[in-house]
């Protein structure tokens, strides 16, 4: 699993690579939640179409996220989701809180 | 399943340390089995996140995070089933109705949804749990590819 | 190896019926549990040879094709080495010497390369094998990317 | 694993795609048994470029086929064998007595 980090405009884009499970889900959530700190960004643009894989422990770290950005009165976006990752989203609820785009940042 | 024919097609356990890296270990050997037959990508897919679940369920619930239990996942390919178990030695389960409620967890950091997921995406799915006694989650999918 | 230190890092150990489908399944999961380190993919193909040699020999000298026998094949990766053990419960071998040497096979359809294979791919390769009592293979590869 | 079957002249290519271990040495076996009698071709070219995996069973399986063109006086190429492939041909001693070839026969 990979993260990449860009600014576009006052936005944080994180683009995530990979298999999200429980072996690499506190690394995720520490990378995500130092840059969006750091960068004291209000809108959070999370790019999942290159996540091959995801499980209960990575919805865990999205839904960490979306808290992170609430309470800080910003927005948390998902981009492109693969279909079995949607599925997950829908399956778990956070499709109805959270919003997904399936295009991405630069269409 | 009365009355039908069960015989066994084929059959792997795999046993392994109570380390974060082995659900990957876990998925791929599992995955693996079940690809021997010709099944839809959305049923691996399926196949996959259940058994991430359970076996993540073993490390962190089971085994505390302690690397040095033992988690086994047995899967066996029957006449249009395929059945998947995996064990652990570690803390066990009180309650089980309770813990298979969706969105019930004993960690706060999780979101409860590892035993909805495996019911989301297996045909059954039955605990055998006692405190101090380990976890056996049972897992079964009809596939038509099986038949 | 005497005086190193010999801390399990982590181990697997998987069972299968000796169906020729598993041999791939073996080559898949040993695959899967040494790329947990960063390792050259060469080192990775050597690994995969030797495992699919040995399980095969399992499959088709041990259990001679029967499909209702037990192939075990472990793996535990220590500091610096990795160790992979193929066991079967099948017809054993009377002369291992003779069975080790290069070209020499007791099937006419096969070419005798299989122990050779593992002898050049991994580090160490011993036999313990008795007729009537299985054979055990035990291999072992140093790696630089386990230090 | 699959063959594919085409002519070039009075030649005949077989292409051979994915893994070949005991589990599929028969077939692969009989497929270019059969193939061989039946366009009674005295040339074979093994195109093995795509083959990501081979172990004793398959260079059996080469090696037979190679016995099966010599004794009706013909011959047989490997081409393109990737680099572990070729190891165990070189290995096996069997590159001594096989002519292989780095490129295939469009080249
Ligand atoms: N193998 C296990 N050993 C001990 N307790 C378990 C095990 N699996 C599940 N549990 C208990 O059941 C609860 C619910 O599990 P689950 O639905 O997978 O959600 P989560 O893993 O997110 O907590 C866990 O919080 C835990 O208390
Ligand atoms: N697991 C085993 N059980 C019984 N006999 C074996 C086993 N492995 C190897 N042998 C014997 O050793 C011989 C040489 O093995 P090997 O070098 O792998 O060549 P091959 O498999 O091509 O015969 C085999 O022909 C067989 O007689």
């Amino acid at each position: 699993m990979q993260v990449f980090f860009s600014r576009e405009g006052d936005a944080l884009l994180a683009r995530i690579k990979g298999e999200i499970d429980m072996s690499v889900a506190d690394a995720l959530r520490r990378e995500l939640e130092e840059n969006i700190e750091r960068t004291e960004t209000n809108i959070l643009f999370l790019d999942l179409s290159e996540v091959s894989f995801m499980d209960s422990s990575g919805l865990a770290v999205i839904m960490g996220r979306y808290r992170q950005m609430f309470c800080k009165k910003g927005q948390m976006v998902i981009l492109r989701p693969q279909p079995q990752v949607e599925r997950l989203l829908e399956l778990s609820g956070l499709s109805r809180i959270i919003a997904i785009r399936s295009k991405g940042l630069e269409d | 399943m009365a009355g039908k024919e069960m015989a066994v097609k084929n059959s792997m356990s795999l046993e392994f340390l109570s380390l974060p890296e082995n659900v990957g270990l876990a998925r791929v050997a599992v995955a693996a089995f079940v690809a021997q037959v010709d099944l839809t990508l959305n049923d691996l897919e399926e196949i996959k996140v259940a058994v991430s679940e359970a076996v993540s369920n073993a490390i962190i619930h089971g085994y505390k995070d302690n690397p040095q239990g033992i988690v086994r996942v047995k899967a066996t390919r029957f006449n249009g089933t395929l059945e998947i178990i995996v064990e652990d030695e570690g803390a066990g389960i009180a309650d089980i109705t309770q813990a298979m409620q969706p969105a019930y967890s004993t960690d706060p950091e999780r979101m409860g949804l590892g035993f909805s997921f495996m019911q989301s995406f297996m045909d059954e799915v039955e605990v055998v749990s006692e405190p101090g006694q380990g976890t056996r989650v049972i897992m079964r999918k009809n596939l038509a590819a099986l038949n």
